[in-house]
């Protein structure tokens, strides 16, 4: 229905970039204040319109200065003390210049103001800020803090330090401020929005130049970017394959390969199988509550991991474009290396305390035959090819030592049903996202057709967001199908692992922020601090990390599965030069703060 | 006075349509359908008690009083004894009133169910309300009334309302009320659609009845030979009021009221032609 | 005249469906509940008569399961429902006053409430193990008062017609009076909201699905047209596992609508002439 | 007259009742469900990735958690919410959305519901009434036969269907129909009016098409019994057009329950229509209510099932009190 | 003239046909009041059916024709096309006309209503009509505006004679139009009538079971017995000297005013239309009967210059 060359929001096509809204339609789109929670801000705010000190490079998972123009310098050997500068020549999209007075505003409204949700953080981490000078900002923290640069920078996602304008925000009240239409930093500006939230129009500043993305990239191609959503997946998918959408974010295998038949014109991660990208920081598994009987033995999780058969997981969940994982993080590529690789070794000797040996080399393999089988094309035809693709194996499916190890524990078979320690049948129960993550929906039904194969009496229980995320906090669950916990973008994977550290432990009922299994392990959470104290730099980092994911794997608190395959497809009618595996500059997250970088990319198609 | 109490004793009724609408209310719906009524059926005046009376004169809204179907407001009604109707005071429940009044209705075509065979009212009638030997097996009982108005049970068997012609239908209502055998039988206009000759027969056996079963009737009708032929007490109604009340003879043979005799004059009978 | 070929084309069609659901669920080979039994998104073919799905399950056993389950929780929903609201509503309307009173409000508060929220706390409260039992008689208590409150509203002009009044002086009891006098002029009502109570029940379950509130151990027509879209069977053209679903759903209705619209006739006392 | 004054209060007694349990029910249901709008919230939050520290996450819950109200016992929760729904009509903030009132996120949606389902419902009332009057009194014609026919096999398929195919069918095989809904103009001015109709138009189309089947099937059933009743049989002796005898004989007398389903309807139509909106990016109250279920928005969800609720119950007292006009015969008990 | 030519008519049932009309043959002619008595159930009812042309409720013609002609001759209509001039040529007073209204509908569109097809005279003087004709119904001027459960029997029977007679048609025919009525409103309506037809010369034909209500308005009567004609003639002939034994016993059974003996009507039930007896349908219950009625049930013949009955001993009964 759009007429001659044109968009319904009245921008010429060939100059717009349509991009989905992850999160769908936004219910109060003229509230933009990013400092009060209830805002959605992925309509083009977050990727468009603030940025961060600190971005991060997702091909290389390390951090580079953005808003900011160096990294944080250390004044002293305690990290409590630090120094960095901010760009120069930058200028917010009012015309006003930027400074380091932005900076602290920013930093002491958050200390001023009691009531906002962000200020806790903020008074728990830093004691002082001041800038020095237009371009420098010190800062004194609370306590040591030898990874500033994750609390104040990009790592995943982005940041919630989010730099206001001073000259606008010190005349309002951050409570209740609407901040419509925002005055932004980043090199696009809110051109126009629907007031029922289904689309933002952003349009590129004239004064590009005055921005870090200008500064770093270049001009941005695209005059406008359009955020807009469509509502269910199919109705995505149609918009895609009349080229009325760019960039769709995270739809099924199934709906790719419609697309892909549909409209050549569209492209997903890989050309060829598995078509999706597979470089997403966190991996999917089934998490237990460790605190909740049976569930809290080492035998039982064992036991489930190894009563499951991966390959049946895998094609049951996304048709086999699927990479294994057998430790505690996502098998992305920097972490192949830093990682999955190097432990292959010690995986491959490692035993449970009887000396059986669980490791099952040949997933990548067995895989490969498979979906050769299937007459899948595009498969890589050597072992290495293979083992890069599917990963570098998982867990043998082998359910007498999966009996052996539950009935050392009291496990009885009756029949085809397995009985509890007490003698009651077992029945278990898990909680899978209803209708949102599809990936972590399958694989539960995935998995728990597994283990009801093995006469385990299994439920999933689908949950809308809410339900799902209260119960994961306050421990009110079986197992699930939850992935917060094993996320890592880079070699220092102490960000999200840390969470595995004790203290957070919440008793059953609570809500906890972390560690959410509620896993208590002593090594475990002596490693955590250890890493705690090591710099981001520090080549040590992965030598402990190694260490902690060793220790991991012998509790088995989750049962790590794949890592996640996000079907990303574009459109290259219009743009081109997205990210892809052939051409991997960024990954392809749309929704995450460093898409400003990735839009200074594209080149128009025609 | 004997001690027996009256068959049936109407005290002060007073009823006044509502207009209906939305809030039903406003009472200035017309004139009072009902001003102030009394009349009394003494056992020793005799069973039958007809009302005559204009068309629209309320008849059958003191019928429908009686019969509990219309709500008064105000006065007292009470059969042989037992109050129907009192002003707060105590009134006997719905099964006892349904053992000792039934009602044959002003019209037939609206008394039956159009989706039901008619003869379920019948059956219905004598299981419900009948002895036990009736209840055992009904069918004795209603062939018996059914013969008492001219009808077999073959030509009523399965039949719906829609497969009888109007007299027919009003001797089916006569039947059924004779089933129950209550202690009264208010009967509004029971045969004005059935030809003079049945008409007798059924009038004969409202006589019968009352003067072998002790039934008595208040017979509405605008007939007055047959009112005057079977009624024991008779009371002749105009806009709402009792304008005669008493002996049939006394009041045929030396009307009182301007409008009985308006009611004599128009009886058209074979020996006489109006002049028009 | 048409009746019998009503009666004998809705009896048919409710035969195919009793023989394609309960029937062949009966003597199912396999559990269609287990997923990867089979080669995924084969066509129909002479080893799986409606293909398999993206699951890897056999198409037609999965439907067989799914028609038995809908067609049990949809009719006993739709005729309690059905029942108990024509039943509660003629009560109401007919007696009036202090009843209707009180059975009006418990009609209105059940309207009033959504049921969706306690759909919810109940799917969680049994850890999704709601049983298709506990399923129903929420669709119950939720699906009567619709009836009952439509029902009421004849049921109080009704009461005021004179064979109404001959029945009760007739010794009828009130039951009686509401079932033989006044449900025969309501029958045909009643049997279009019991056909219609089978459509809402399955649409319901499709709906608990789409929240993610279906039990995955109870396939349903309404399940099963979910996952099917959930896997794009629409978009990507694989209509033999979206279309027999739906087309079950159609021959369920329509065979109904048929059965027991003849079956009405039949029991109705023409008026116009002897049985 | 005191009769009816009697019904009258008793009549606003229960009005009163119907919408205070609602309203309880509706504070206490989300209460006890598993979902915490504060985790909902960080859950939201966590999964998009946010890097955040323990302390910061503990910090917002508190926060949240005192912004959101949700802090004291549950009684002065529930008192605290009755005077402000009651005294001040106000909901507070949703919490999904915080701080943006309740009050404003209805008023946003309202009038698009009302516009779309206000429509659907009442041509699909007057189309479903309209066929089943056909069918029902001319069971023998052929047109009454055909339209049967094609009604009962279409009404059953199921919504989220039909919603699917008429949108692929309408705006990518035929591309006559928006897939998503952008409305523009100036506020009141006829272009604005225009494309909220064309917008509206596919949904409307497919909520008609399931919604018409009850009125179809419904009046069917009572105008063919109607047939039978003297005054229809007399009205057609009288000579009168078979339309009028339809319009004015069968169709009054079948009137009563489907006015009682339209007010029910009507009432309910505050609930929106969850599915449609979904399908149809449609920004209506249904959508609102989803959202409030799925993120545990207690204020949100109170305050949109409270109007459902006063809508439906001012729905029925309404009919309850219209029924005497509908049919005079009714009185009031 | 409406023509009744040797006709069959009745209801097909399941237990078998019932000829409720059997082998009649009378004409209605213009500008008369002809009056059809006869017994409960003997086929009144079903006859006027078939003189008004409806044929919606079961009722079938077996054989033989009923056709109206104009006065002119040059004018045909079979009883199949009688509903195109309803209520123009036209009108019916059903029996039990109480159930007859549309309870949703107040009085005055009601009457309005009716005729709508052919007489298009302007609605104030269709009002002006309608105001008029309840007057003279002594019906209160209210009632236009009420609902039928509002009236009584008898205003609403009188309604209907109103419905009939306003639009002022050809032919009226009226089923038992004055059962509710009491006598002195019932004389004043029947006068009303009658006055009205003799200025307008139009055509009535009045069912009723009440021989004096005939006695006062028919100029010809006709007595049905059990679906057959028995007698039909002028008034006088048939009601002063009945000639067929059952016009002379329902003459006889007349409950006469101040008579208090026991009167007995006819002997006998009327017969069931499906178990006729053989021959003469009345035999049984006729005091006259010889062993011949049994063997043929006769068809009506000319008896006197104005009369046909159907009896073989027609000359013995005379009085
Ligand atoms: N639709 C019908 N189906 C079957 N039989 C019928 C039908 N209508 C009437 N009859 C029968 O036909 C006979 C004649 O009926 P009709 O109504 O003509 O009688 P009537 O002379 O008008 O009697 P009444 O004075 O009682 O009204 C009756 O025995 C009746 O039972
Ligand atoms: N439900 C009602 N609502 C309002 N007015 C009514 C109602 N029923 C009867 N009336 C009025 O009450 C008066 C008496 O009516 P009723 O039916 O008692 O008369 P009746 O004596 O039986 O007359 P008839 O002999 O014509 O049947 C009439 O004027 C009538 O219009
Ligand atoms: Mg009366
Ligand atoms: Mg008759």
């Amino acid at each position: 229905a759009w007429s001659q060359g044109m968009t319904d929001v009245g921008t010429p096509r060939k100059e717009t970039l349509v991009v989905d809204i992850l999160t769908g339609r936004v219910g109060n789109p003229r509230r933009m204040n990013p400092y009060l929670e209830g805002n959605a801000l992925v309509q083009g705010l977050h990727q468009l319109g603030y940025s961060i000190l600190w971005e991060i490079d997702t091909v290389k998972g390390t951090q580079y200065p953005a808003l900011a123009a160096t990294l944080p310098e250390a004044l002293d050997d305690s990290f409590t003390k630090w120094r960095f500068k901010v760009r120069k020549g930058l200028a917010w999209s009012d015309g006003a210049p930027f400074s380091s007075a932005d900076v602290v505003f920013t930093a002491r409204m958050a200390l001023d103001n009691p009531k906002l949700p962000y200020h806790r953080f903020i008074v728990n981490n830093i004691k002082d800020i001041r800038a020095t000078d237009d371009e420098t900002v010190e800062l004194e923290t609370v306590n040591p803090l030898p990874k500033l640069t994750y609390s104040f920078g990009a790592v995943i996602f982005g940041n919630s330090f989010r730099v206001v304008p001073k000259h606008i925000w010190e005349k309002v009240d951050p409570l209740t401020f609407e901040n419509y239409p925002p005055v932004t930093i980043g090199p696009y500006k809110l051109k126009d929005s629907d007031p029922n939230g289904f689309w933002f129009l952003w349009e590129k500043r004239d004064d590009w130049q005055r921005t870090d993305v200008g500064q770093l990239v270049g001009e941005p191609k695209p005059k406008y970017v359009l955020f807009r959503s469509y509502g269910p997946e199919e109705k995505r998918v149609i918009a895609m394959a009349q080229n009325e959408i760019d960039i769709l974010t995270d739809i099924t295998p199934e709906a790719l390969e419609i697309l892909r038949l549909r409209n050549p014109k569209v492209k997903a991660w890989y050309d060829a199988f598995p078509w999706a990208n597979l470089d997403d920081p966190c991996q999917r598994g089934i998490s237990f509550n460790a605190t909740t009987a049976p569930y809290d033995k080492w035998e039982v999780r064992w036991a489930l991991a190894l009563a499951t058969k991966i390959d049946d997981v895998s094609i049951a969940t996304f048709s086999g474009m699927l990479r294994a994982s057998p430790i505690h993080v996502p098998p992305i590529s920097i972490l192949m290396k830093s990682y999955h690789e190097p432990m292959t070794a010690w995986l491959k000797g490692f035993a449970l305390p009887d000396g059986y040996k669980p490791f099952d080399p040949d997933y990548a393999l067995r895989m490969g035959k498979r979906l050769a089988a299937e007459r899948i094309e595009g498969l890589p035809k050597d072992e290495a090819g293979l083992r890069q693709l599917f990963g570098v194996g998982w867990w043998k499916h082998d359910p007498a030592k999966a009996r052996q190890l539950l009935e050392s524990v009291g496990f009885k078979k009756n029949g085809n049903a397995w009985l509890l320690p007490d003698g009651t049948p077992w029945k278990m129960t898990i909680n899978a996202p209803a209708d949102f993550e599809i990936q972590s929906q399958r694989l539960a039904f995935a998995v728990a057709n597994e283990w009801k194969k093995f006469g385990i009496d299994v439920n999933v229980q689908q949950q809308q967001g809410g339900v799902f995320a209260t119960e994961y906090a306050t421990g009110n669950f079986q197992a699930g199908s939850y992935w917060n916990q094993n996320c890592a973008i880079g070699p220092d994977i102490w960000v999200r692992l840390e969470w595995w550290h004790e203290r957070y432990v919440s008793p059953n009922g609570q809500p906890a922020s972390f560690n959410r299994e509620r896993y208590k392990n002593p090594e475990v959470s002596r490693i955590i601090e250890q890493m705690a104290r090591l710099p981001v730099t520090d080549p040590k980092n992965v030598e402990q990390g190694t260490a902690l994911l060793q220790e991991l794997v012998k509790g088995m608190p989750v049962i790590p599965m794949f890592g996640t395959s996000k079907f990303v497809p574009v459109n290259t009618t219009y743009w081109k030069n997205y990210p892809s595996a052939s051409n991997y500059y960024e990954g392809p997250w749309w929704w995450w703060s460093n898409f400003k970088y990735i839009v200074a990319r594209l080149e128009p198609a025609q | 006075m004997t001690g027996t109490a009256p068959l049936l004793e109407v005290r002060n009724l007073r009823k006044v349509y509502r207009r209906g609408g939305l809030f039903g209310g406003g009472s200035g719906g017309g004139p009072a359908a009902l001003d102030d009524v009394s009349l009394t059926l003494r056992p020793e005046d005799g069973k039958v008690l007809s009302i005559v009376g204009e068309s629209g004169s309320g008849k059958t809204t003191l019928a429908r009083i009686v019969l509990r179907l219309v709500t008064a407001d105000s006065g007292t009604v009470s059969v042989a004894g037992e109050p129907i109707m009192a002003q707060g005071g105590r009134t006997i429940d719905n099964r006892a009133l349904r053992k000792l009044v039934q009602p044959i209705f002003q019209n037939p075509f609206e008394a039956f169910s159009l989706q039901l065979p008619v003869e379920e009212y019948l059956f219905r009638t004598a299981i419900n309300l009948g002895d036990a030997a009736m209840r055992r097996d009904p069918r004795p009982a209603i062939d018996e009334a059914l013969a008492a108005v001219g009808l077999s049970y073959s030509r009523v068997a399965g039949k719906g309302i829609r497969a009888f012609s109007g007299g027919e239908l009003q001797r089916l209502s006569v039947a059924r009320a004779l089933i129950a055998r209550p202690r009264l039988i208010v009967a509004d206009e029971p045969v004005s659609m059935v030809d003079a000759s049945l008409r007798m027969t059924i009038v004969n056996l409202f006589k019968e009845l009352s003067q072998k079963l002790g039934v008595a009737f208040v017979y509405i009708t605008h007939d007055l030979s047959t009112a005057y032929y079977l009624s024991d007490v008779m009371a002749i109604m105009r806009q709402g009021a009792l304008v005669e009340f008493g002996r049939p003879e006394a009041i045929l043979q030396s009307p009182s009221n301007d409008y009985t005799r308006a009611l004599l004059d128009a009886i058209p009978t074979l020996d006489r032609r109006w002049s028009i | 005249m048409r009746l019998p070929g009503k009666l004998a084309l809705g009896a048919v069609l409710i035969g195919l469906i009793i023989l394609v659901g309960p029937l062949a669920a009966l003597v199912a080979p396999e559990d269609p509940r287990v997923w990867q039994t089979h080669p995924r998104n084969q066509w129909p073919s002479a080893e799986h008569l409606l293909g398999t799905t993206a699951l890897g399950q056999d198409t037609f056993w999965l439907l067989s399961w799914s028609v038995r389950n809908s067609l049990m929780l949809g009719v006993s929903v739709a005729a309690l429902a059905t029942l108990i609201g024509v039943g509660i509503g003629l009560l109401a309307g007919y007696r009036g006053g202090m009843v209707d009173r009180v059975l009006s409000f418990l009609m209105d508060a059940l309207i009033v409430i959504p049921s969706l929220p306690l759909l919810i706390l109940l799917s969680s409260m049994t850890k999704g193990q709601t049983s298709l039992l506990a399923v129903g008689i929420i669709l119950v208590i939720f699906n009567w008062p619709f009836p009952a409150r439509q029902i009421r509203a004849v049921a109080l002009s009704m009461r005021e017609r004179d064979f109404v009044n001959l029945a009760w002086y007739s010794g009828e009891s009130v039951g009686r009076i509401l079932w033989r006098q006044m449900v025969p002029y309501l029958r045909g009502w009643a049997v279009a909201n019991f056909i219609n109570t089978i459509l809402v029940v399955v649409a319901v379950e499709s709906s608990l699905a789409f929240l993610g509130l279906s039990n995955d151990n109870v396939p349903t027509i309404g399940t099963m047209i979910y996952w099917a879209l959930k896997y794009q069977a629409l978009i990507a053209g694989r209509w033999w596992w979206l279309l027999p679903p739906i087309i079950s759903i159609i021959v369920i209705f329509v065979g109904f609508f048929l059965l027991s619209n003849a079956l009405a006739d039949r029991l109705r006392v023409n008026p116009m002439a002897a049985r | 007259m005191a009769r009816h004054a009697r019904f009258l209060i008793g009549r606003l007694a229960g009005y009163v009742a119907v919408v205070l349990v609602g309203i309880t029910f509706i504070f206490i249901i989300p209460r006890l469900l598993p979902v915490n709008p504060v985790e909902a919230m960080l859950g939201r939050m966590m999964s998009q990735g946010a890097y955040m520290q323990e302390d910061q996450v503990k910090a917002l819950r508190e926060a949240l958690s005192d912004a959101f109200g949700l802090n004291g016992t549950l009684l002065e929760q529930y008192l605290g919410f009755l005077r402000r729904t009651l005294l001040s009509q106000d909901f507070g903030p949703s919490l999904a959305m915080y701080p943006t009132p309740v009050k404003e996120l209805i008023g946003q949606a309202l009038p698009w519901t009302f516009g779309l389902l206000l429509a659907s419902v009442l041509i699909a009332w007057v189309v479903g009434n309209a066929l089943g009057l056909i069918i029902g009194t001319m069971p023998d014609s052929r047109t009454s036969r055909m339209l049967e026919a094609v009604a009962i096999i279409f009404y059953p398929i199921p919504y989220f269907i039909l919603a699917l195919v008429l949108s692929i069918l309408f705006s990518y095989v035929w591309k006559v129909f928006p897939l998503t809904t952008t409305v523009r103009g100036a506020p009141w001015s006829w272009e604005l009016v225009w494309s909220i109709v064309y917008h509206s138009f596919l949904p409307a189309v497919s909520i008609i098409a399931v919604t018409f089947g009850w009125w179809m099937l419904s009046m069917r059933a009572l105008s063919s019994t109607l047939m039978d009743e003297d005054f229809v049989v007399y009205a057609r002796l009288k000579g009168l057009a078979r339309s009028r005898v339809l319009l004015r004989y069968v169709l009054p007398n079948a009137m009563l329950p489907q006015v009682t389903f339209l007010a029910l309807q009507l009432g309910l139509m505050f609930n929106g229509s969850i599915i449609a909106e979904i399908v149809f990016s449609y920004p209506g109250v249904g959508s609102l209510i989803y959202t409030a279920i799925l993120q545990g928005d207690y204020n949100l969800l109170m305050g949109t099932v409270s109007l459902s609720i006063v809508a439906v119950a001012t729905a029925t007292l309404l009919v309850d009190l219209l029924y005497p006009l509908l049919d005079p015969r009714i009185r009031h008990r | 003239m409406i023509v009744v030519d040797n006709v069959v008519a009745g209801y097909r049932t399941p237990a078998g046909l019932v000829k409720a009309v059997d082998r009649v043959s009378l004409e209605v002619r213009d500008g008369e009041i002809l009056g059809i008595a006869g017994e409960s159930g003997c086929g009144k009812t079903t006859l006027l059916k078939l003189l008004y042309g409806s044929f919606g409720d079961g009722l079938e013609i077996f054989s033989g024709r009923v056709y109206w002609r104009d006065p002119d001759g040059r004018r045909t209509i079979d009883c199949a096309d009688f509903h195109r001039h309803w209520w123009e040529i036209f009108s019916y007073v059903p029996q039990g006309s109480m159930s007859a209204l549309n309870p949703l509908m107040r009085i005055a569109p009601q009457m309005l209503d009716a005729g709508t097809g052919a007489n298009r005279a302007d609605m104030a003087a269709r009002r002006a009509r309608i105001a008029r004709t309840l007057a003279e119904l002594d019906l209160p001027a209210r009632t236009q505006r009420l609902y039928p459960h509002q009236l009584s029997g008898g205003m609403r029977q009188r309604v209907m004679i109103g419905l009939a007679a306003y639009v002022d048609p050809d032919v009226v025919l009226a089923d038992e139009p004055t059962t509710a009525l009491d006598v002195v409103v019932q004389r004043q309506i029947l006068e009303n009538l009658v006055r009205l037809q003799r200025a307008r010369r139009n055509t009535i034909v009045i069912v009723s079971h009440d021989l004096g209500l005939h006695r006062q308005v028919a100029d010809r009567v006709a007595v049905l017995y059990a679906g057959r004609l028995a007698e039909i003639g002028s008034n006088d002939a048939v009601l002063g000297r009945p000639a067929h034994p059952y016009t002379q016993g329902l003459v006889d059974s007349l409950p006469r005013l101040g008579d208090r003996q026991p009167r007995q009507g006819i002997d006998g039930r009327p017969p069931d239309f499906m178990a006729m007896p053989p021959g003469c349908r009345f035999a049984p219950r006729c005091r006259r009967a010889i062993a011949a009625c049994a063997g043929s049930d006769p068809d009506p013949r000319p008896h006197g210059s104005d009369r046909t009955a159907a009896c073989i001993q027609l000359e013995e009964v005379a009085a």
